[in-house]
């Protein structure tokens, strides 16, 4: 019984979804949006299992100090400071929640963020080596859409910006397209084995 | 001063002393394939509407329950309009509509319409080719299945990246390292989350197996609580649930960056054997491939993103391209139910294909209906 | 006064994430706790007051809308996992959130993932304008564009190709699987050249907030 | 080892470190390259220059502080487009985040025409569910956003007076970093209700939606600060993507030569081996 009642609801609602695809009708159209809804809600709700463990794992290494154990006090202290002035003056414009989060958490995500700029250039240098016929592809095309993309392509030749365009408007297109084909059906397969019960790892059903 | 909800006096130059000529053929019927409560009114221009002048500048669109009862000022189109849509209706009642042609100042006498109710309908006649596509498709997979369940025998062919899995829990394994596992940072709302999920419970089983630790930093908390499940379960039926250890399920943060960052933390201190990346990626993918890349980890990752896939190849030792992502729980578990449906994904994608050259075939030739066939609503 | 902390602090933070280039350090550690700590709080006052309470709080308990004891129900059946005897109920609303998610995607990749690209791809093969164009300004672009179509065709089908999972890739089956590899691979190097232009903007937005914000150089 | 053995495993922090030199030194002294205006980027300034004055254009932001050098120059660049041409803006966006650049940007071009909010522009603000936010709006704007993004009751702008859906506006703009944004607006917006949209991305997923821009479910697209700096170009303004672009040429230019370098003693280590 435990392991059934959630495989008739995976089915129902699953059923449900494909359906209001199909019926404009009451209460099919609104369904999409109800359920949203509520996914959205459970969600919340399911962050108390989240904070949960990050609290637990934690205030564990604050008993059993290991190495740099204090920078959980920093993690912790992080926590209650910017969910305490969250719940007291709210998130609007202007709060100190919203001044620790353009002066705080921003700079830190943006530039998180920007390391990209680092680990393009190193990634690119390691692995742009023409090794095999395939990998020589994956070179020769990068190199030319992004020396169509400075100014300095246009300089060597001017033909060379509308080239690397004409590779991410076909050749790029097509491969994005197969993939994207083969996505759908993998999603298509996944989610029927889903609905119908033959996957069910997720609700550790075997 | 407001005339029809328009304000007068911003319109100081008056373009003409006499009312535009009425607009004509005004039908009303409603809007096919809604839940309801919506009519299309159409028309045809007034005369007057032309773009080199100003004669005509919107139309005002007037309605009422009945023909000589009080018309009631509904909206407005801009001038080169012939359509509007009413959305206030209610269902069943009978509407006439009214059209007028304006210069904002002057109003052209009305054009009327036939009486008209919306409805709501039962099925979405634009859908057909989608209810065919749909059908047809599982059709083709539940019969796959059904063959293989019959017991006949399914060659699938070696996908690299999934044969590597075995290595690299066993090399991490060797090397007294622990394997990390990244199931992305969507929510359960997205299938790669559930099929990283899936994988993940084909790779803690090996992991348990092997008598190495499995870390799984989440982004999202049903995420966590999914994965602690499916570890657990992994454990028990490989017959070592003593090993099972909760907390090394743990859940970071929200934020993309904020758990890009706690990752890379956690990369460079617990120093795993084995990186594996599954599931839904944005820019993070290459922030933790890089970074574990540096610690140097085998790398195994799988996405359906197609602009996260570069990264990957770039960073990782083997990745699986899209479809492989979904293919992986199937390849993994070598259950004959989960492969035929592989081989029921692969007829889907023959139609395809055959849709593909013949409708381009046809469409050289001339035959563009195809497309129109196609359409999905 | 408060701007000019916020500069500062928001400088320094900069600092220490850039530090992480160099290896692990202090620093960085630092940064990294305070973040994970910060941007998880943030996401939980952001949720409550973004989705918990304009979606359920209000409606339910200020206009009655009796239907939001669903999620209520199946939010709190999510949080019994923290009790092992009644874990087990947290899964209906995994099975509800799974099965619904699945059947909507399902259709929606579907439609804009498979349907939609195929009816894109019907184009004719050979687009006689462009092969006028070729012979009246013979030249690359005009050669580019003309076998445009039929590169995309070729591209797509191969590409699907590749992924078949069920034949051996060998034979002829087996070449056009390769083709499909090249356009996955040109398709691949194209993304990632595309991309690097993106990353330095980023790099470029952070330096400028440094240089130009914090030591006013530009 | 020798140097080509030492330059295959080059210590990555060198790398890192020129990286940085090469944004940073351009910014400090510019050079003032040229900028050249891409395809896409043109479609999307003529899908503009075509809507006759006082059309409705709605721009929906969908992205936050984190990718704001590559997006925020767009939505400044339409901004100033749309009022330039006497179009009218209605703002809203499915991040949350994203609502004050919007607004911010509005506002700056608003100040420059001399528009005036609530006349000329709104901004709708944000709502939760993504698509389903998309899907709403469609069928009813003003059941949908009741408010602005200050909690103002519509009702009381003169730009919502007759707006009851998408058939009352003329073009979409979705600037998105991520999802929900651009894909959806196509899927829902032009796929179900037949709207024109074109998109603003940042340039990583800017290859993604050639496939939509082909297929003409896009009107038109920018990718990244280069395609921001483009449209500047095209409007004649110089703005923050410009002022980039030189430290982006440089940087670029340095990770081409990476490239080219590493191949250059790749192949000729494999030819002393030989």
């Amino acid at each position: 019984m435990k392991k059934q009642i959630p495989l008739i609801i995976t089915f129902i609602a699953g059923m449900v979804m494909i359906l209001q695809f199909f019926i404009p009708h009451r209460p099919f159209s609104d369904l999409q949006q109800l359920f949203n809804t509520w996914f959205l809600i459970i969600t919340v709700f399911a962050m108390i299992l989240g904070l949960g463990n990050l609290f637990k794992v934690h205030t564990k290494r604050l008993q059993r100090r290991p190495k740099g154990w204090w920078y959980s006090i920093v993690l912790l202290a992080g926590f209650a400071i910017m969910f305490i002035v969250g719940m007291i003056w709210g998130p609007a414009r202007g709060t100190p929640f919203d001044y620790l989060f353009w002066n705080v958490h921003l700079p830190m995500s943006s530039m998180m963020f920007a390391l990209l700029a680092f680990f393009v250039a190193s990634a690119s240098y390691r692995a742009f080596r023409a090794r095999t016929p395939e990998a020589t592809l994956l070179l020769v095309s990068a190199i030319l859409v992004m020396i169509g993309r400075v100014p300095l392509g246009n300089y060597i030749w001017d033909k060379l910006p509308l080239i690397g365009d004409w590779i991410m408007s076909y050749p790029n297109m097509a491969g994005q397209r197969a993939i994207m084909i083969g996505i759908a059906l993998g999603i298509v397969s996944t989610s029927l084995r889903i609905i119908l019960g033959i996957e069910r790892t997720y609700l550790s059903g075997k | 001063m407001l005339v029809a909800g328009i304000n007068v006096e911003a319109f100081e130059v008056l373009s003409s002393s006499e009312p535009p000529v009425s607009p004509t053929e005004v039908l009303a019927k409603d809007k096919p394939n809604d839940a309801g409560g919506s009519i299309i009114v159409t028309w045809r221009k007034s005369d007057d509407d032309v773009e080199e002048n100003e004669l005509v500048k919107e139309y005002l669109v007037f309605r009422s329950s009945a023909l000589d009862g009080e018309f009631e000022l509904i909206g407005t189109a801009n001038k080169g309009f012939e359509k509007f849509v009413d959305g206030t209706t209610i269902d069943g009642t009978q509407y006439y509509y009214m059209v007028k042609a304006s210069d904002r100042v002057l109003h052209s006498p009305p054009a009327t319409s036939e009486a008209v109710s919306s409805s709501a309908q039962w099925f979405h006649s634009g859908r057909i080719s989608m209810l065919v596509a749909t059908v047809m498709i599982c059709f083709l997979i539940l019969w796959f299945i059904r063959k293989a369940k019959k017991g006949k025998e399914l060659y699938i062919r070696p996908i690299a990246g999934l044969e590597a899995v075995d290595d690299a829990v066993g090399r991490a394994t060797e090397m007294g390292k622990p394997i990390m596992y990244i199931p992305g940072i969507a929510d359960m709302d997205d299938i790669q989350t559930i099929a990283s999920v899936i994988i993940l419970g084909r790779v803690a089983r090996k992991a348990a197996q092997y008598e190495t630790s499995l870390l799984v930093p989440c982004c999202r908390s049903i995420v966590m609580s999914a994965a602690q499940e499916t570890v657990k379960e992994a454990y028990i039926s490989a017959g070592r649930s003593d090993a099972y250890d909760a907390d090394k399920i743990r859940y970071l943060t929200d934020d993309q960056f904020g758990y890009a960052a706690g990752v890379d933390g956690m990369m460079l201190r617990e120093k795993p054997g084995a990186i594996f990346y599954m599931g839904t990626f944005y820019a993070e993918s290459l922030i933790l491939a890089e970074t574990g890349h540096s610690t140097g980890a085998i790398q195994i990752a799988g996405t359906a993103m197609p602009s996260q896939l570069p990264f990957f190849i770039t960073a990782c030792d083997y990745t699986l391209i899209g479809e492989e992502l979904f293919a992986a729980s199937a390849y993994l578990s070598k259950e004959p139910l989960l492969l035929g449906s592989l081989k029921g994904q692969d007829m889907g994608k023959a139609i395809i294909i055959a849709i593909l050259v013949g409708g381009v075939i046809l469409v050289s030739l001339g035959f563009t209906k195809i497309i129109a066939w196609l359409a999905t609503g | 006064m408060m701007e000019i902390i916020g500069i500062w602090m928001a400088a320094l933070l900069t600092l220490c994430i850039l530090s992480f280039l160099y290896k692990d350090n202090p620093f960085y550690k630092f940064a990294e706790h305070l973040f994970v700590g910060l941007s998880a709080a943030y996401w939980a006052v952001y949720s409550y007051f973004n989705i918990l309470y304009p979606n359920l709080i209000q409606p339910l308990f200020g206009h009655g809308q009796l239907l939001l004891i669903i999620p209520l129900v199946l939010g709190i059946m999510m949080v019994m996992r923290l009790f092992p005897k009644v874990g087990w109920v947290s899964r209906w609303p995994l099975a509800f959130i799974v099965g619904s998610y699945s059947g909507y995607n399902l259709i929606t990749y579907l439609q804009s993932n498979a349907l939609e690209q195929v009816r894109a791809t019907l184009v004719p093969v050979i687009q006689i304008e462009s092969w006028k164009n070729l012979f009246t300004n013979p030249g690359v672009m005009t050669f580019l564009n003309a076998i445009a179509a039929p590169v995309v065709v070729v591209g797509v089908t191969t590409g699907v190709i590749y992924f078949f999972f069920s034949k051996e890739h060998k034979g002829v089956f087996g070449g056009f699987a390769r083709i499909g590899v090249w356009f996955l691979m040109i398709a691949f190097g194209a993304s990632f050249g595309y991309t690097v232009m993106a990353r330095i903007s980023l790099l470029i937005g952070r330096m400028y907030f440094l240089l130009h914000n914090w030591l006013h150089l530009i | 080892m020798n140097i080509v053995d030492h330059l295959e495993k080059l210590d990555r922090r060198i790398i890192f470190l020129l990286v940085l030199l090469a944004v940073i030194i351009p910014l400090l002294l510019p050079i003032g390259f040229e900028i050249k205006v891409s395809e896409p980027v043109q479609k999307f300034y003529e899908a503009i220059e075509a809507l006759p004055p006082g059309s409705k254009v709605l721009i929906s932001s969908e992205y936050d502080p984190a990718t704001m050098p590559e997006v925020y120059p767009m939505n400044q660049a339409l901004a100033q487009h749309c009022f330039k041409k006497d179009l009218r803006i209605i703002g809203m966006g499915l991040w949350p985040q994203g609502i004050p650049l919007n607004q911010a940007s509005m506002e700056q071009a608003a100040e420059e025409y001399g528009k005036e909010y609530g006349v000329d522009y709104v901004n709708l603000g944000y709502k939760a569910g993504g698509i389903v936010v998309i899907s709403a709006a469609a069928e009813n704007m003003p059941n949908t956003f009741p408010l602005d993004y200050a909690g103002r009751p519509i009702e009381e702008f003169e730009i919502m007076e007759g707006i009851r859906n998408f058939d009352n506006i003329d073009l979409i703009v979705s600037l998105s970093a991520g999802d929900p944004g651009v894909r959806h607006w196509v899927m829902i917006a032009q796929g179900r209700y037949g709207k024109k949209v074109a998109g603003g991305v940042t340039a990583v997923s800017a290859p993604a939606f050639y496939p939509y821009l082909n297929a003409g479910q896009l009107e038109g697209l920018m990718g990244g600060m280069k395609g921001a700096a483009e449209y500047e170009t095209l409007l004649e303004a110089s703005g923050t993507a410009s002022r980039g672009m030189d430290a982006q040429s440089i940087a670029h230019g340095l990770i081409i030569f990476l490239i080219l370098f590493a191949n250059l003693f790749y192949l000729l280590g494999k030819r002393r081996k030989k």
